[in-house]
């Protein structure tokens, strides 16, 4: 072997090294974690928010109030006394507008998050209905059921979005603490063994909802400025129906929407 | 020699430049050979280099994310309490173990000394006793025993250090057994001394344990640590052939040589690895539990989805889209094919939709009433088979019957005793032979009179033509009943007018000639509450177009007025089953009154009269349909009836009258053509009863060659046009069978006979796939991908899915559920709704209330033998029959389907295996109630805060018109103790959604409580109050039960109570859903 | 015109070599007739000038005085060998490098191929298989091709042109050779790869293989045009028409081999061994052609029909 | 056992020496000893060295080359005379012969071809099992996973193609150039012979991977055979002789009536042994009777019409 062939090969083995040496890994370092915070609410300028109220009247003929026969449980026919008792769904106030109402913003208040009130909403029972009848909560707010019935009920939401439950609730239990995770339009709760009794339960995102009471009247405060739809649902005479209105607030401003329904057909 | 001239040309012309280039060419072809061996051949190592860089580059940005999930869970005030728990109990052990370490440590450092010098000892030790063994002079095992002694005595001189803390090293001399007595004490001491510094920390590891998964058990994807993990595996990652090796089934499967991600435990989809085409194959697998069943190590990629798993040199090679590579990568859409070739006996495939609608739609859309396929339709073939094994029993009978005769004469004959006895006992042997064939045939018998019960034909049988049909609408309907009836599964046939006249003679002509008894008119409005309340949307439809509302499994009822007597329509609906002239199968004809009068038989023809009057043989003495009698009342029935003729559109006397219908040279034509299409497989058709199917059979018409298939003059196009296919066939031979007709030129009668199943959007527009509907789309797609996965398995037998036991049960039981369209009214699995869960008036709270039961766990719910005793009659009773035997309560209702032992045996198997329900079922020994707990079951059911018995029924009128639940009598006969314990603590885990409500009963001690205020008798109980009330309902008998009600008295019933306003209620469970009830059916 | 299909005809792997010997053989014909020519250039000096035949060296290759007669093998031939033995690894390697060796499915006695086509240099007798029976065209006519090659030395007695490119002085061998070789063998097994499609059906070049073709074949005989229906008198009839055929093509082969003075003379030094054999392979050889028009253009199967052949 | 033991007790007594007289001599002699060995070793060492800068001089070379490689007349002549591989060639040729116009090499192309077909299919029989089912399982662990597999079964298959077209050429060219005439005729027989054989090579190894293409190939050609008159079944006066699918020809060439496992493994052993065998031989007897016959036939002196001798009878 001459000096030429030494060479040659010197070449390759420290080209070989070098190589060797090149490829070996870059250093992996990793980003420091980021922090995930739990959902902030977003801020609201109090100053300048506004406000949408309004009236939901009746239109056409009054349903014919339809007597509920609570006859099947003696305790309930006992805790009206021997009254009769009509279906909430056919109430109609005196003034031609509508109790029960259940009015709320339906989008426009997507850019803002808010987080759940910690006060529970009550659902009661009493003398074999539900009171209220149609009531709204926000999403993961805690909805509370209580009982001042001397007989057993069941409280069975038959929800399509969220998850369903059937709890048992005897005469002095405890109250029933439940949550939503998501929004849903109206969520019927009824009791399996005191079949006319029917709420509505109305879970949404945003706190801007309201139920019309004895005047038909609703208000929702605390708006930030911006182009809202409103809508309006009801069930009254028996099929639930919804109305939509859009609505463009201005800061500090206060709006009029007004419904009106038909029974439905 | 002369002086040269000229330089000679041969000599002095050079080459070397030639050679030269020769040379440096044949290097750069040896150095290209090389590069496609390492790189040419080798596209996968790009894939691998690729997808490792790409892999770590997203692991490196997951890392942070699942760092801030696992510091969010260990910020969780359980972690935090668990860690101090920890580090609290460590610091409680830290002493005595630390102890417990230096005493090990002192055992072994005098160990290690005394080891030093046993060791040695041992050594000569063990070569003396190895000489001594060895030898073979006595004297001299003596002199080497003598040696070893001497040796043995010692002494041996031990430092042993300090045994106790802080005590004195010492040395002792020893003989060796001492020595070796010493080291097994040091031994000893150390095993105790380990064990016990185990049992310290024996509750400190778990907890350990604990506080070391919990961030695993409770994060979502994979904790860091494994993360990190993978991203070593990664550092040092080694390009090479990644393969799955099965030489059991000749699987080489290299696919994951490209697709290196597919079974990686991170999820990664086509967005996380990169925008290019690569990225595609770096996903992971869609469906990782199906790789659970299908352990990848056995099956590989191509058993399931076809392509060539070996051949990794070129993308289309490795997907098999190579010319001559016969199994193809199956096709996005079509990906479940590749389950049928082991799954050909499951007729619901899991995970595989869309085979399973495939496979669903062959029997439904009556393909096997003309194509043979394994599986489908068997009852037709065992019938022969049984019949066949009948002739030859008797056959042999009879032969014994001579031998008997002939062994008893030769014994009577015989010359000695012995040989006579010989004889007789041979005779008697026979005589026993005969009797068991005489059972095995009467066994046979039945068999055939099941398999009779249960062969179907996909439509109407065409006997009853004459008594059922307006005959001016036959034509209409066969020209084109797509055109008449869209959702019809009834394929157009493509009849030319003459043909169409024929058909239609030969029809009307070849049915029975009957008169039907008259039915006056009923209540439609009855009628109308009927069919929508009773059941029968789980099948049928009303409405048309978007209007339509109803099941798909059976016709749209619409136009059923303007075809269908209204007499006949009030008997079919009364009972669907019931024939006009039974069938027998031996003679080949329908019998009439005549041939039972001539045997001095009334005409009466049921399961239980199914024996023909002339020969004995079985009759078929129903309607082959697999719609079942709902046990409705005859008056029912007309409102129905009169409900469904006022939804027709026109009247049936506008369609144009047909005279010819009853010329007989029409009929001889019509019966050819109406043999030559195959009718008679999907129609009883009088005297084309044993008719063949006249298609291909297709079991395996996945693997037939393509060569094979005719794809008529479209070769070319469909070459070109990239369907020359078994795809390609098969869409198109499904959207339009015609298509291969096209441009043949054909004689009458050679055109292809296969009838057009779907019906173009436009018909006017003739286009090689014509455009189709959606929904017929979606069809097609499921047959073809059924039918490409038809095909002979290049895969060992045991690889396929058959299996014994519950899997048999559950793979034959789907095939009845879909028989009988079982999931229009339930539910078996929480994935699949019923047809009624889906109808409008089964939206509202109430309406659901009103659905049928679902069946998640009906095996676990319910005795078999019950359930097999409900099958086959769901009233549960004799003489009631007009009422559900379970749920009266509800308007919908269980008919009977009339099944056969042999089918009601399967579905009883069937749901005993869906809840992995063992079979027999022997029912667990309840203890019986003391008096004390007699009565305290009493009074917690009669107490105000129980409220059991205002839902269940109680065979009270007056109370059950509110029930909404079984009456607890049938419990001990139907039930499951076990289930109806769990049911009771917790009904929505067992049936969520269910009205039965949650929170009855409380824990407390370890035992179910009441939840509610529990009556006084129960001060001082300990046992499981649950399991109290089921030992009661297992006892619950019809006078208990009277108890029951007389104790609750007021409470269960109030005097008030007025049965007039009460009916109304129990019909209209609520306002909101009776006006959903009435806008389902279009006005009309 | 197909021209998709053409092109997967012809760029089918296994059709390589014939379109190379498309270009192969007519390249070496012209070379070997560009030499022959300038050879008969050549002789045609010599003839007429006795004085220079004496003195020159007869070749077209040049030579000069003083140039060596022979040369050294080492390394004057075998530098070319050299040569040619890279060339053609480097064709092999490149061909091997580019085109796949084709590998179809499984065999499967169950499925025809359509075409079954036998390897590429058996297709000219494939191809005979439309014009004779098989025993004919794969056992008869093989045997009959490999002795007649064998027999051309023997009965080739004309001692001009050996050992260099003729046409003036060899041209009835080499017409008849290029025949056999070229139009007999050659464009038989062109036809046989790249006209005949499935069923072994005649596909222009262009047109479309399409196997459900369907075209007019009558079973028809040379016999039956005569209304000759007896099986004696068509075995009678045949014997006579082969007769008659063996008569004109031995007396026309005869008319051609005695044309020219110089046919003559070579014809005198034939043995009458040497003529039988000769004129039975050319009478044979020519029955090729004659039946394959006949075949083609009048569409006649048999001449001759035996109970036992047909001929 | 007898020399391992005096060979031990040789040594022994060596290695007693130093003991016994180590005490008169002393170490510093030793070494001494030691280092004029060493000396002698280098300079012999030195000496080979030396040597190797003449590689051609050395036993090795020697025994190998016997000749020198230099440009003189005689080494030119032993080189090709003395060397196996070369020797059939002759040492010195006409000059026109090197001449490719004249030749075309088709002959020397043949041969070559005929080699690298035999390095590849000793190559391809490594990984090849001549059973049904098998077969077509070892193509394609060939061709996907041996090492230069793919390109083994390219290069065998297209030089197999390659060597029917030169041969065919190469006929071409010997007739052309009328170089079959006296004294060459039997090596023209052989060479038909040859051709023959080239083209059984070629069909028998058709068969061998077991698919489609082979098959119907073998399954064509091999019905001819069934056709053979006298030996086939279904030739002329085949059935008057008794012949069956199960006794003719074709189940002989076959093993079967059908082309099946024993088709295989007959397809086989003709294709890698017998024919092989039969080639060399006559490619031996070939090249042989070319040297014998007077080398290869021209460029020969072109013969006149007027020179042509009469003929001499026998």
């Amino acid at each position: 072997m001459n000096k030429r062939h030494l060479l040659a090969l010197a070449f390759v083995v420290s080209l070989a090294l070098f190589l060797i040496a090149c490829s070996k890994k870059e250093e992996t370092t990793e980003q420091p974690a980021e922090t995930t915070t739990a959902v902030q609410p977003t801020p609201i300028d109090q100053s300048t928010v506004g406000e949408v109220t309004g009236k939901v009247s009746f239109d056409g003929t009054k349903p014919k109030p339809h007597q509920i026969m609570m006859d099947q449980d003696p305790a309930c026919v006992k805790a009206h006394g021997g009254k009769p008792v009509y279906a909430e769904d056919d109430e109609v106030n005196g003034n031609g507008t509508l109790p029960n109402v259940f009015v709320y913003v339906k989008s426009g208040a997507e850019n803002y998050t808010f987080a759940a009130p910690s006060d529970p909403v009550v659902l009661d029972q009493k003398g074999c209905m539900y009171d209220p009848h149609v009531l709204g909560v926000m999403v993961d707010q805690t909805l509370k059921v209580v009982s001042s019935d001397p007989t057993t009920h069941n409280i069975h939401p038959m929800p399509k979005d969220n998850r369903e439950w059937n709890m048992s609730q005897p005469p002095g239990a405890a109250p029933i603490e439940q949550k939503f995770a998501r929004p849903e339009i109206m969520i019927p709760v009824k009791c399996n063994q005191h079949p006319w009794m029917r709420a509505y339960v109305g879970v949404v995102k945003n706190p801007f909802f309201s139920v019309t009471g004895s005047d038909g009247t609703f208000s929702i405060k605390g708006l930030p400025p911006g182009t809202y739809t409103v809508e309006a649902w009801t069930a009254v005479g028996g099929t639930p129906q919804t109305q939509d209105q859009t609505v463009t607030i201005g800061p500090k401003e206060s709006k009029t929407v007004d419904f009106s329904f038909k029974a439905a057909s | 020699m002369p002086e040269n001239p000229e330089k000679d040309p041969v000599i002095g012309q050079s080459l070397a430049l030639y050679l030269l280039v020769a040379v440096l060419v044949l290097v750069f072809c040896l150095g290209w050979a090389l590069w496609e061996e390492f790189f040419g051949l080798r596209p996968w190592k790009t894939y691998q280099r690729a997808f490792v860089a790409r892999y770590e580059a997203y692991l490196k940005k997951q890392v942070p994310v699942q760092a801030a999930k696992e510091k969010a869970i260990e910020a969780s005030g359980d972690y935090q309490s668990l860690q101090q728990q920890l580090a609290a109990m460590k610091n409680s052990t830290a002493p005595q173990a630390k102890e417990l370490d230096d005493q090990t440590a002192r055992v072994d450092a005098r160990t290690t000394a005394v080891l030093n010098v046993l060791t040695t000892a041992r050594a000569y030790v063990g070569s003396r006793v190895y000489e001594i063994e060895h030898t073979s002079s006595q004297s001299g095992k003596a002199s080497i025993q003598k040696d070893l002694d001497r040796y043995k005595a010692g002494p041996f001189v031990l430092d042993l250090p300090p045994a106790e803390a802080g005590g004195k090293s010492e040395r002792i001399s020893v003989n060796f057994d001492q020595l070796q007595d010493e080291f097994n004490i040091l031994q000893q001491e150390k095993g105790k001394l380990l064990l016990q510094k185990a049992a310290l920390l024996r509750p400190v590891s778990e907890l350990q344990a604990k506080v070391d998964s919990y961030v695993k058990d409770h994060i979502d994807g994979l904790t860091v640590e494994s993360l990190r993990g993978i991203r070593k595996k990664y550092e040092d990652y080694d390009v090479k052939i990644q393969q799955v090796n099965n030489p059991d089934a000749g699987i080489v499967d290299r696919c994951e040589s490209c697709h290196v991600g597919i079974r990686e435990p991170v999820e990664l989809t086509r967005k996380n690895m990169g925008k290019d085409a690569m990225a595609g194959a770096f996903t992971s697998h869609p469906d990782m539990e199906l790789l659970h069943i299908h352990d990848p190590e056995k099956f590989g990629c191509t058993p399931c989805h076809n392509g060539n798993g070996m051949d990794i040199a070129r993308v289309e090679k490795a997907h098999g889209h190579d010319e001559h590579w016969l199994w193809p990568l199956f096709p996005k859409e079509n990906v479940e094919a590749g389950c049928q070739q082991c799954h050909a006996r499951d007729m619901m495939v899991d995970h595989a939709p869309v085979l399973s609608q495939g496979k669903d739609l062959f029997m439904w859309r009556g393909c096997m009433g003309c194509h043979q396929y394994k599986g489908y339709n068997a009852e037709p073939e065992e019938l022969v088979s049984t019949e066949r094994s009948i002739e030859q029993l008797e056959k042999d009978r009879a032969t014994d019957q001579l031998d008997v005769q002939k062994s008893i004469q030769a014994g009577d004959q015989a010359p000695d005793n012995e040989t006579a006895q010989k004889l007789y006992l041979k005779a008697n042997e026979l005589q026993v032979t005969i009797s068991k064939i005489s059972l095995q045939i009467d066994e046979l018998d039945r068999r055939t009179k099941y398999l009779m019960m249960d062969a179907k034909k996909v439509g109407p049988d065409l006997k009853e033509v004459a008594v059922k049909i307006h005959s001016d609408w036959i034509p209409v309907w066969l020209d084109n009943p797509h055109a008449w009836r869209p959702t019809t599964r009834m394929p157009r046939f493509r009849f030319d007018e003459d043909e169409l006249q024929a058909v239609s003679a030969f029809i009307w002509q070849d049915a029975i000639k009957a008169a039907l008894p008259q039915q006056p008119p009923g209540d439609p409005v009855k009628g109308r509450q009927s069919f929508e309340t009773r059941g029968c949307m789980g099948c049928h439809s009303v409405g048309e177009g978007a209007n339509r509302v109803g099941g798909w499994f059976a016709a749209n009822l619409t136009r059923v007025g303007e075809k269908d007597n209204y007499d006949y329509l009030v008997r079919w609906i009364h009972n669907p089953r019931e024939r006009t002239e039974p069938y027998c199968p031996y003679e080949k004809r329908d019998l009439t009154a005549d041939d039972y009068k001539k045997h001095g038989l009334p005409f009466v023809f049921d399961h239980e009269h199914s024996k023909c009057p002339n020969d004995g043989h079985e009759l078929q003495v129903e309607q082959m349909t697999v719609m079942p009698n709902l046990r409705l009342s005859i008056q029912e029935a007309r409102d129905i009836a009169s409900y469904l003729e006022t939804l027709k559109e026109k009247d049936p006397s506008s369609y144009p009258a047909v005279p010819y219908l009853n010329d007989p040279k029409l009929k001889e034509k019509g019966e050819l053509i109406v043999r030559s299409y195959g009718c008679a497989g999907c129609h009883e058709i009088a005297g084309l009863e044993s008719e063949k199917g006249i298609g291909t059979e297709l079991t395996v018409e996945g693997s037939k060659p393509l060569e094979q298939m005719d794809f008529a003059l479209f070769v070319r196009e469909a070459e070109e046009e990239g369907w020359y296919n078994h795809k390609g066939f098969f869409e198109h031979k499904l959207a339009q069978p015609e298509i291969f007709d096209k441009g043949m030129v054909k004689a009458e009668g050679e055109e292809l006979k296969m009838p057009d199943f779907f019906e173009p959007i436009d018909a006017k527009e003739v286009k090689a796939i014509p455009e189709l509907s959606a929904q017929s789309h979606e069809q097609i797609e499921a047959l073809t991908t059924f039918l490409m996965g038809s095909v002979t398995s290049q895969y060992p037998e045991r690889y396929f899915y058959e299996p014994s036991g519950q899997g048999k049960d559950i793979q034959e039981g789907w095939w009845i559920v879909k028989k009988y369209n079982c999931e229009g009214c339930h539910q078996f699995t929480l994935g699949q709704s019923s047809v009624l869960m889906t109808l409008p008036q089964y939206q509202t709270p109430d309406g659901k209330g009103q659905l049928p039961p679902r069946l998640l766990t009906e095996g676990a719910r319910v005795n078999p033998e019950w359930l097999a005793r409900f099958l086959a009659n769901p009233s549960l009773s004799d003489s009631d029959t007009d009422r559900d035997g379970v749920r009266n309560y509800l308007k919908v209702r269980m008919p009977t389907f009339y099944l056969s032992p042999i089918e009601v045996r399967k579905l009883v198997r069937f749901f005993q295996a869906l809840s992995q329900q063992p079979i027999p079922y022997i029912p667990r020994k309840l203890e019986p109630l003391t008096a004390q707990e007699t009565d305290m079951a009493r009074a917690l059911f009669t107490s105000q805060a129980a409220p059991c018995l205002k839902c269940h029924a109680i065979g009270l009128p007056a109370h059950d018109q509110y029930a909404s639940a079984p009456n607890f009598l049938l419990a001990a006969q139907r039930l499951k103790p076990d289930w109806v314990r769990h049911w009771i603590l917790d009904p929505a885990l067992i049936d969520p959604g269910t009205a039965m409500p949650s929170g009855l009963f409380k824990q407390a001690e370890g035992h179910s409580v009441f939840a509610g205020p529990t009556p006084p008798i129960f001060k001082g109980y300990n046992g499981d109050q649950a399991e109290l009330l089921v030992r009661y309902l297992f006892e619950l008998t019809p006078q208990e039960q009277q108890r029951l009600i007389q104790m609750s008295g007021k409470n269960l019933m109030p005097a008030s109570a007025k049965p007039a306003t009460s009916e109304l209620r129990r019909h209209s469970p609520h306002r909101a859903e009776r006006a959903l009830v009435g806008m389902l059916t279009p006005a009309h | 015109m197909d021209w998709h299909q053409l092109w997967e005809i012809v760029s089918a792997p296994d059709n390589v070599p014939i379109v190379a010997l498309l270009f192969f053989v007519p390249f070496y014909a012209w070379y070997g007739f560009r030499q022959a020519r300038e050879n008969d250039r050549l002789i045609g000096q010599l003839e007429a000038d006795p004085q220079l035949a004496k003195t020159h060296h007869r070749k077209i290759f040049p030579w000069k005085p003083g140039w060596t007669k022979e040369v050294h093998t080492w390394p004057y031939l075998m530098r070319i060998e050299f040569l040619a033995a890279i060339i053609v690894t480097v064709l092999l390697i490149v061909w091997s490098l580019t085109l796949n060796a084709p590998l179809e499915e499984l065999a499967n006695p169950n499925l025809t191929m359509n075409p079954a086509k036998a390897p590429w240099y058996f297709l000219g007798l494939q191809e005979m298989l439309v014009y004779f029976d098989p025993w004919i065209a794969g056992v008869v006519m093989p045997s009959l091709i490999i002795v007649g090659l064998m027999v051309i030395p023997y009965i080739d007695v004309n001692p001009l042109g050996a050992g260099y490119y003729t046409w003036k002085q060899r041209k009835f061998s080499i017409a008849t050779f290029a025949f056999g070789f070229i139009v007999l063998w050659l464009v038989m097994v062109v036809i046989g790869t790249f006209i005949r499609g499935p069923g072994w059906m005649w596909f222009w070049p262009g047109q479309t293989w399409d196997p459900s073709k369907v075209v007019f074949e009558p079973n028809r005989d040379l016999p039956d045009i005569f209304h000759i229906t007896s099986m004696l008198g068509k075995g009678i009839f045949g014997a006579v028409a082969m007769g008659i055929y063996t008569m004109a093509a031995w007396y026309g082969i005869h008319k051609l081999i005695t044309a020219t003075p110089f046919n003559r003379k070579i014809y005198a030094r034939m043995s009458f061994i040497q003529y039988i054999t000769m004129q039975t392979f050319l009478v044979l050889m020519l029955l090729l052609p004659i039946k394959i028009l006949i075949r083609h253009l009048f569409r006649i199967k048999y001449i001759w029909i035996t109970p036992w052949f047909n001929v | 056992m007898a020399r391992a033991g005096s060979a031990g007790k040789a040594g022994e007594s060596m290695a007693d020496e130093p003991s016994t007289n180590g005490e008169k001599k002393g170490l510093a002699a030793l070494v001494e000893e030691a280092r004029e060995d060493a000396k002698v070793l280098k300079e012999k060492a030195k000496e080979e060295v030396e040597t190797l800068k003449q590689p051609q001089k050395t036993q090795l070379y020697k025994s190998i080359f016997r000749v020198k490689h230099d440009d003189s007349e005689r080494s030119r002549a032993l080189g090709v005379l003395s060397n196996v591989f070369f020797h059939l060639h002759p040492a010195k040729i006409n000059r026109d012969a090197v001449r490719y116009a004249y030749t075309w090499g088709m002959g020397g192309i043949t041969f070559y071809l005929f080699l690298v077909l035999t390095l590849t299919g000793v190559l391809l029989m490594f990984y090849y099992h001549p059973t049904k089912g098998q077969a077509y399982r070892d193509i394609i662990y060939l061709m996907n996973d041996v090492p230069f597999g793919r390109l083994l079964r390219n290069m065998h298959r297209w030089a197999a193609h390659l060597m029917v077209i030169a041969v065919w050429l190469h006929m071409f060219r010997v007739f052309l150039t009328g170089s079959y005439k006296k004294p060459r005729e039997f090596n023209w027989c052989v060479g038909v012979v040859l051709l023959v054989l080239t083209l059984l090579l070629s069909f028998t190894g058709y068969l061998l991977p077991d698919d489609q293409l082979g098959f119907w190939a073998v399954t064509v050609g091999t019905n001819m055979a069934n056709a053979t008159p006298i030996l086939g079944a279904g030739g002329p006066f085949g059935m008057q002789l008794g012949l069956t699918n199960y006794n003719d020809v074709r189940f002989a060439l076959l093993g079967g009536s059908i082309v099946d496992a024993n088709a295989l493994l007959r397809a086989y052993i003709w294709h890698c042994l017998a024919i092989p065998i039969i080639a060399s031989v006559l490619m031996g007897l070939h090249f042989w009777r070319v040297r014998k016959d007077g080398g290869i036939s021209g460029p020969a002196p072109v013969m006149l019409e007027s020179e042509i001798k009469p003929e001499r009878k026998i």
